[in-house]
């Protein structure tokens, strides 16, 4: 794998020439990862707190068409919706985010090929971030994961010192997409690198997934599970930022007399009506079962399914969650 | 659904500015029309059987009509539509006429507006529910309200057809302002000879329930079935035991302390009184406000001349519950007292022609017992300064009517006819008297009116003057009434020893409040309004309650008395059935998803939101939600706007169907 | 306290000690004026009859000069200025049109609306209360017929001040300085004052009558708040006396002037030497105690 | 505004008994107002919801009317005085995120007040035409719309207002 | 903090409370909630600082509920609550979604709370709810615990933003707005959040007719932002938890605040402040002004 020298002066150029480039440039912000007209404003810092929402939105819009209709008296036209085939560039995401393209390329290459997810994340450019962040919610090791873990990025950024980032070429797009700035590259000194990831504090590995997986297969009716349903009060925050949850809804939305649009949404497994039946039966009628639910798709379903943890550990949801529900203390609670 | 569309042209009404051809033709294309066409007038004979055949011969399920407004013929296309098999509530109608036709000019844009119209009518419709009419049970019982000329009436009727009825009148005694009247016009005979057999028939019949010195202080339910809750005050007499003889109120040493109100406070009256001789009851009352016993405890002289012990110093108001089927309001009118500061009035009097200031400026009611035989001066003329013969009267017209600028823009109606009548009694008793009459324009319209005028002026000789009076001022104690002929356009002035204002008949001091209490509108000046002001006079817009006499409007006696009468036959065409049959629009709680906050319990005008307990198998109560009783729900939807989740809905008006109609524009 | 003033022409010619008694009052119950710099005249004079936008602007320049000095209330003591500034404020801010004209005209933004007073009114601002605070002087043997002439309570609509037909402010404030005031019916009744020049006999009838009555209704002494009801009454009772002969002379004060007393002032400290019909509050008392 | 053949959408709320029958004594008078205005009838200005008034303005609405009877005249007694409450808080809250004034007016228009119910309308529409198209909230409509502009036409007979269909 | 572990004890067990709902330390500065049903786990509670949540959202879940029902008799629900908690209960008992009598409120004395965890408590961290509250004592409570201490007195901000956008431009309104809400999710964390969002099912979720999109694009964000902070005018107490839950940060917040500015403006009315007033909501006075609106 090859590697390269980018000093913080030219990261900014690069970023530049990017902009100046028509593509689109993504950076993490304070709440979310924004769109970046001015890239002298991007703040690169590996001991920044992960961002309250994934880029999930990105290539998983929480809303999207996907065609268009037109009523007749007695007949309908349909359109298709077509992706914006912009070039996109993620810049500086966390190992926890990239680590997301992994898992959701399954479940969006499964029985049905998603051609919304498949031709944006066709013009994305990922590139990673090495992470000196951790707090209690952290839990990126025991998923598989870690702070320096390339999966995901297309290319990866280590600093080795003050004013100097080593640029791993993950993959062959990635070699591709430099290929055209390499007037910012210099050759690579691979050794400092691995000096600076060595230096990283790794998160504690808080749960075995293995454990949890069997502990899971044979425990779908516990007493443990309504106890937490007590206390989590039925939003889809949790779902809404992880950056692998991938459920959604249907919605044909009129917007006039005789046109309108068929809308993917989002949604969230943990709304009291997500599995509400037309007849007014609802299979997981109360909250421990949809947060068992969660659970179980996250380590037991996915698993089973893909053999992939349907989690990359980033904390977001139990960062953010309003009565404080922690995810890794529950899975962590899921054994004998 | 397979819908049809009717345009009407209404003759040349619709047709003029919208293209109705067009409009049919262009809503042939909408989904779910099966049919559409347009006729010269839907509303006849030939337009609802072309309604009537299409709807048989294409199989329609439901049909919107572009015509007028569905005020005036929407009863008739359902009426159609029931006979050729559809449910009355699967019409709409699109207002052509009225919204469209009738208020553009631009033909384009007219017939623009009208498919617009025609297109969300056809939503609506595709959206809406069959309902079936609500049958409800009534009440053959009727309430009077106000025991005057008209009260009496009405109550009268409607007990001599066999129906009971409970007559409530605030005062002591039934009589109301004819009561006070000398003579009527324009026979002049005594008001209170042909009054007073009325009121005893009243009191003795047995279908007639007498509250006197009562007020309705609750009006709850609905048409047929209302529960009106009344107020008797006390009148500390017990009614079982008086026999009327009087020698409590002769006895009473209280004075001078409280005008007598039936003398229009011309004369004083002791605390406890009757109000008139031939008062019906004739059981006294005590004013609390000025009896000794309630200031200082002692006193107790009417006690002590009470052979029956018929006085009872403690009794308190007491409330009475009556089940009623229709309500006839005859609550009257009040003068306008024209005085700066009059009390207790609403209405701010603007205190001209030193009305309140000079005791002899005086308004008609108080010329009336001047002139009355059983007044305070016995029917002879004296004025209230000093006691002595006026010479010379000068009568005021429209003082307070047709006022824009200080009084009210109405004509008080009567005002030309009794101040005729006064004139014409002074001069018959003071023969070396002057009477001058300012008067703006003299409307009599009336059987034998313009007669008694003329005579008053030819036989009588008093002096009619056409102008206004600018002001009154006093000069040694006579009356400088400063105005203008505008005849002969000369100002002038008479120095008279007394001044009769005709003021206005205005609404009741708590005419709204009774309004708001029953649930019937009212107009700017406090009249109560009737649903149609030709075609339905005598109803109010709220089902089974019917307005007569002065309290709609002012007017004479027989004009009472007449809209009286056609107010108790109003009641009885309610009574000939038992069941009343009623519009479906009511509203309905979705019970699966009302989290009983309530709030559509708080905010319904007519308590028909109950709580309804849910119980799971076991027969525990899980949750409290909301019921609406369809028996008092009169659909007004307030309910359905202030539920946050939605989970009520008003048939007929439910929420699709405007969001239907919005998606339509 | 200040408050701004807009004297009138009247008030420094024919009503000249009007504006004396005015300010040496004012002073003494602790207010100060603001006089409007530059004031011109309001308008009253032919110009409302002969060109309306004239008199609006001449009037709405005042109003104008006193927003830009800052003022938010001014006090016109002359009946006619007070009604003219009104009613031209009324009308300017009510007809936009008008207003677009007058704005014109003036080269000017007008933009607040500013409280005209009118000499009741000041004393209301000021504080009743402060009339019988600082009285040292006793005048209770003038009995006054208060004369509020036409202008200074109509058109009601407009000036919300009183009651047009029969007010009464004018009687609280005179017997809050101790005198004692008479129910009389020529309160509001016109004196005349348009025909001042042309017509001379209507004026005399017509201030007769109010003289006349007054009297009868036992006042000793008419008070008026009208720089034009004051001459009318004052000034034409020499020509009454020709005219009715018989006329007895009758003192007219104004508003001010009683109060002045009230307050301790002397009656050539406030001018009322200076009055057609002589008056002096001891020869008053001791008229009345002859009597 | 730029488009001069520009017509604002204006909807009308109002109830059946003051409102709506003051519109009919307008039609029975012949006054004359725009034809930009239809109306939407309700049992009682109570029954208005304010969510109406946003789906209206999510359908294009540029200007919206909302009347009922006068205070103390209600049909039913009390149904404006909840409106009134509801109302001033809507407006209110409408007016802080921007929606300009006179876009959403309210007014009390009696069965009698067939003049009025014209004044109020011709003012509304006046002051929407001064204002322009509601175009604020139409962009918050447009985030999907305006990427395909050019739908095929299915039907020629769908134009529903071209007179020569068929 | 021992007298509050001390009376939750007790009320377990004498079995005057079914549960205690209350706040249990996670760390130094982070507290979470804790629903105890036994007597021994009432030591578990604590209050501090740090109790962020506004536990009365829990008083109308089904499943907490339930709770109290034990063998046929209904149970009080014991719950720690901050004064401004108080005011949400006072308005679910006006709301009949609680009766006084089911619940047990164990009132704390309380000087402000952390903005958020792991923030030292200081006037800068203050919670800008707390910044205008007026109740460091509680209203309604069944017992009074906490040692009351001055609140760090500080510059309202949420009043300071209010009026800064009010000073913008319609247009810059609009825009401002479109921009928060674009932010929206539709998690619906702020009505999860809320103890008087307690419908069974909101009107976002009613789908025929559909009142309120449910996409999270710019117009259907608009709508359920409008609708979400209209069904709350006049009922609002202010605990903020709508905007604390908000993963997007969009300042909620400022509508509230603004609308029960409206409320008290218009109608003198708090919502929260007492059992004994009829809610502004779903009451008149006939004279009430139109000024507002017309």
């Amino acid at each position: 794998m090859d590697e390269k020298i980018i000093s913080k002066q030219n990261l900014v150029n690069f970023c530049k020439d990017i902009v100046a480039n028509g593509h689109n440039l993504l950076a993490p912000g304070k709440t979310e990862y924004n769109l970046i007209q001015d890239p002298s404003e991007i703040v690169l810092d590996t001991k920044s707190k992960p961002t309250k929402a994934s880029y999930k939105t990105f290539v998983f819009p929480k809303a999207e068409p996907i065609l268009y209709y037109k009523r007749g008296k007695n007949d309908v036209v349909m359109l298709d919706a077509k992706v914006d085939e912009k070039k996109t560039v993620i810049f500086g995401a966390k190992p926890c985010d990239t680590n997301s393209f992994n898992i959701l390329n399954k479940i969006f290459n499964w029985d049905y090929k998603d051609d919304f997810y498949n031709e944006r994340v066709k013009n994305f450019i990922v590139i990673g971030l090495m992470c000196e962040y951790s707090d209690r919610y952290c839990f990126c090791t025991s998923v598989g994961s870690s702070p320096v873990s390339e999966k995901g990025s297309d290319l990866f950024l280590v600093p080795i010192d003050e004013n100097n980032y080593a640029v791993r070429i993950v993959t062959d797009k990635g070699k591709e997409f430099i290929g055209a700035y390499s007037k910012y590259f210099t050759e690579g000194a691979p050794e400092k690198s691995k000096a600076a990831e060595e230096k990283v504090k790794q998160p504690e590995v808080a749960f075995d997934s293995k454990q949890v997986h069997e502990w899971l297969g044979k425990n779908f009716e516990h007493p443990k599970w309504d106890g937490v349903g007590d206390l989590c009060l039925s939003c889809a925050q949790c779902a809404f930022v992880c950056p692998v949850c991938h459920c959604f809804d249907l919605v044909d939305e009129d917007y006039s007399y005789t046109e309108g649009r068929r809308m993917k949404n989002w949604d969230g497994c943990q709304f009291g009506h997500f599995t509400l039946h037309a007849s007014g039966h609802n299979p997981r009628d109360i909250q421990g079962k949809r947060y068992r639910q969660r659970i179980n798709h996250k380590f037991k379903y996915y698993v089973d399914k893909f053999d992939e943890i349907l989690c990359t550990g980033c904390g977001r949801c139990s960062r953010g969650c309003a009565v404080s529900i922690d995810i890794k203390e529950i899975v962590a609670n899921c054994t004998d | 659904m397979k819908i049809g569309v009717f345009i009407c042209h209404c003759g040349e009404n619709i047709g003029r500015t919208v293209d109705c051809p067009r409009v049919s033709k262009a809503c042939q294309w909408l989904p779910g029309v099966e049919v559409s066409l347009d006729y010269k007038y839907m509303c006849s004979d030939p337009g609802q059987n072309m309604i009537k055949d299409e709807i048989r011969k294409k199989k329609l399920d439901a049909i919107v009509v572009g015509s007028c407004s569905p005020h005036m013929h929407e009863k008739t296309f359902r009426k159609a539509a029931v006979d050729a098999g559809i449910n009355p509530f699967l019409v709409e109608i699109a207002n052509l006429r009225e919204h469209c036709s009738w208020v553009h000019d631009d033909i384009d844009a007219a017939t623009d507006k009208a498919i617009d119209l025609v297109r969300m009518a056809v939503e609506k419709v595709k959206r809406n529910q069959p309902l079936t009419t609500i049958e409800v049970p009534v009440t053959k019982r009727t309430l009077v309200i106000g025991g005057g000329i008209a009260g009496i009436q009405a109550a009268l009727d409607v007990a001599n057809a066999g129906y009971e009825v409970v007559l409530v009148e605030k005062e002591p005694s039934i009589g109301g302002h004819m009561s006070q009247l000398s003579e009527t016009f324009p026979t002049l005979d005594c008001s209170q000879c042909i009054l007073t057999p009325r009121m005893v028939e009243v009191y003795q019949h047995p279908k007639i329930k007498l509250m006197t010195y009562s007020e309705v202080e609750k009006v709850e339910g609905f048409i047929g079935n209302f529960t009106v809750t009344i107020r008797k005050k006390a009148r500390h007499i017990d009614e079982s035991k008086c026999t009327g003889c009087g020698l409590c109120t002769t006895k009473c040493p209280v004075k001078k302390k409280a005008f007598n109100s039936f003398e229009e406070n011309l004369a004083y009256r002791p605390a406890v009184y009757v109000p008139f001789p031939q008062a019906v009851p004739n059981i006294p009352v005590i004013d609390e406000t000025v009896c000794t016993y309630y200031k200082t405890g002692k006193c107790q002289m009417c006690v002590k001349v009470c052979g029956r012990e018929a006085i009872s110093f403690d009794q308190q108001d007491t409330l009475v519950t009556e089940e009623i089927g229709a309500i006839i309001v005859a609550t009257g009118y009040k003068l306008y007292n024209i005085e700066k500061k009059p009390e207790g009035s609403m209405i701010k009097g603007y205190g001209e022609y030193g009305y309140g200031k000079y005791k002899d400026v005086v308004d008609g009611l108080q010329f009336e017992r001047i002139a009355s035989a059983s007044g305070p001066t016995s029917g002879e003329f004296k004025r209230p300064s000093d006691g002595k013969e006026p010479k010379k009267i000068v009568f005021i017209q429209c003082v307070g009517s047709r006022d824009d600028s200080k009084g009210f823009s109405y004509c008080s109606k009567i005002c030309c006819m009794y101040t005729a009548k006064h004139a014409m009694l002074y001069k018959h008793k003071v023969h070396d008297g002057e009477a001058y009459v300012f008067y703006m324009d003299i409307r009599s319209g009336g059987k034998m009116y313009e007669e008694f005028v003329r005579r008053a002026i030819e036989e009588d000789g008093v002096k009619y003057i056409r102008g206004r009076v600018s002001k009154i001022t006093e000069k040694n104690g006579k009356y400088i009434v400063k105005g203008e002929d505008t005849l002969a356009s000369m100002p002038i002035e008479i120095d008279a020893d007394m001044v009769v204002l005709a003021t206005a008949m205005i609404a009741q001091t708590e005419a709204s409040e009774l309004a708001q209490t029953i649930g019937i509108p009212y107009d700017k000046y406090g009249f109560y309004n009737e649903a149609h002001p030709k075609l339905r006079p005598i109803e109010s817009t709220t089902g089974g309650v019917f307005l007569a006499g002065a309290c709609q409007s002012p007017k004479d006696i027989p004009e009472s008395v007449a809209m009286a009468s056609a107010a108790a036959a109003k009641a009885m065409v309610l009574f000939g059935s038992d069941k009343l049959e009623r519009e479906p629009v009511v509203a309905k709680v979705n019970e699966l998803f009302c989290a009983g906050c309530f709030l559509c319990k708080k905010v319904c005008p007519y308590g028909a939101v109950e709580v309804k307990e849910m119980k799971d198998r076991n027969g525990v109560v899980y949750k409290e939600i909301a019921y609406v009783n369809e028996g008092l729900c009169q659909g007004c939807g307030t309910c359905t706007a202030s539920c946050p989740s939605k989970s009520i809905e008003l048939a007929g008006f439910n929420n699709e169907e405007v969001f239907a109609q919005i998606a339509a524009l | 306290m200040k408050v701004g003033y807009f004297p009138g022409c009247s008030q420094t010619g024919t009503a000249k000690e009007y504006d004396i008694s005015l300010r040496k009052v004012v002073e003494k119950l602790g207010t100060s004026f603001d006089e409007i710099k530059d004031w011109t005249c309001c308008g009253a004079t032919s110009a409302h009859v002969t060109n309306h936008m004239l008199a609006s602007a001449l009037a709405m320049r005042n109003i104008m000069l006193a927003e830009q000095q800052g003022l938010d209330d001014i006090v016109a003591p002359c009946a006619a200025c007070y009604n003219r500034l009104v009613v031209s404020q009324h009308e300017t801010m009510t007809q936009p049109a008008l207003k677009t004209e007058v704005e014109a005209v003036l080269d000017t933004k007008l933009n607040k609306e500013i409280k005209v007073m009118n000499l009741i009114e000041l004393f209301q601002k000021i504080g009743k209360e402060k009339i019988s605070e600082n009285k040292t002087f006793d005048i209770k043997n003038i009995k006054a017929a208060c004369y509020y002439g036409c202008l200074l309570v109509r058109p009601s609509s407009i000036t919300h001040f009183d009651d047009a037909e029969q007010p009464s402010s004018m009687e609280e404030l005179v017997e809050l300085a101790g005198a004692k005031t008479v129910d009389w019916n020529y309160k509001v009744e016109c004196c005349g004052a348009a025909h001042t020049l042309a017509r001379r006999d209507i004026v005399l009838d017509l201030s007769k009558k109010i003289i006349d009555d007054a009297r009868d209704h036992g006042a000793n002494v008419l008070v008026v708040a009208c720089p034009m009801c004051h001459s009318n009454l004052d000034m034409r009772q020499r020509a009454m006396k020709r005219a009715y002969p018989g006329h007895k002379e009758f003192p007219v004060l104004f508003l001010t002037e009683l109060l002045g007393l009230a307050l301790g002032m002397k009656e050539k400290e406030l001018g009322i030497d200076k009055h057609t019909i002589e008056f002096n509050y001891k020869e008053l008392a001791a008229e009345k105690a002859a009597v | 505004m730029s488009d001069k053949n520009w017509e604002p959408k204006i909807v009308a709320f109002v109830c059946n008994w003051c409102t709506y029958t003051g519109a009919d004594l307008a039609g029975t008078s012949r006054l004359k107002y725009p034809t930009n205005v239809k109306l939407i009838r309700v049992m009682c200005s109570g029954g208005i919801d304010p969510v109406f008034i946003l789906k209206a303005f999510e359908r294009g609405a540029d200007g919206i009317l909302v009347s009922g009877c006068h205070p103390n005249d209600c049909h039913y007694n009390a149904g404006n005085f909840h409106a009134r409450r509801r109302w001033t808080f809507f407006d209110e809250l409408l007016e802080y995120l921007g929606v300009e004034k006179g876009r959403l007016q309210f007014s009390w228009v009696s069965a009698s007040e067939g003049k009025k119910f014209v004044d109020v309308v011709s003012k509304v529409v006046n002051d929407v035409k001064e204002m322009g198209p509601f175009k604020s909230y139409d962009e918050l409509n447009s985030e999907f719309m305006t990427k395909f502009p050019d739908m095929p036409e299915i039907d020629k007979n769908m134009i529903i207002k071209e007179e020569e269909a068929v | 903090m021992e007298e509050l572990k001390k009376l939750a004890k007790e009320l377990l067990e004498n079995k005057t409370v079914a549960a205690v709902i209350g706040y249990q330390q996670v760390d130094d500065k982070r507290t979470k909630p804790i629903i105890v049903t036994t007597p021994e786990d009432a030591s578990k509670l604590v209050f501090n600082e740090y109790c962020l949540n506004n536990l009365a959202v829990y008083l109308t879940k089904a499943r907490i509920k339930n709770l109290a029902k034990q063998n046929g008799t209904t149970l009080k629900l014991g719950i720690v609550a901050k004064p401004c908690d108080i005011h949400a209960i006072v308005a679910l008992i006006q709301e009949s979604q609680l009766k006084r009598e089911d619940v047990y409120i164990i009132g704390m004395n309380c000087h402000g709370v952390v903005k958020d965890y792991g923030m030292d408590f200081s006037g800068e961290t203050l919670a800008t709810k707390c910044t205008p509250c007026d109740s460091h004592k509680p209203l309604y409570s069944d017992s009074n615990l906490g040692e009351v201490k001055d609140t760090p007195k500080v510059s309202d901000e949420v009043l300071e933003k209010i009026q800064a956008v009010e000073k913008m431009s319609h247009k810059e309104r609009f825009e401002y707005f479109k921009k928060e809400f674009d932010k929206c999710i539709k998690c619906y964390a702020c009505r999860a959040a809320c103890p008087l969002c307690y419908c069974q099912r909101c009107i976002t979720d009613k789908t025929v007719p559909r009142w309120v999109e449910s996409s999270p694009h710019s117009r259907g964000n608009f709508s359920w932002n409008v609708v979400r902070a209209f069904h709350l005018s006049g009922r609002c107490i202010g605990c903020g938890e709508c905007e604390r839950a908000c993963p997007m940060d969009i300042p909620l917040s400022l509508l509230n605040r603004r609308m029960t500015e409206t409320a008290k403006q218009a109608f003198a009315y708090v919502s929260g402040r007492s059992l004994d007033t009829p809610t502004l909501v779903g009451s008149y006075d006939v004279k009430d002004s139109d000024e507002l609106f017309m």
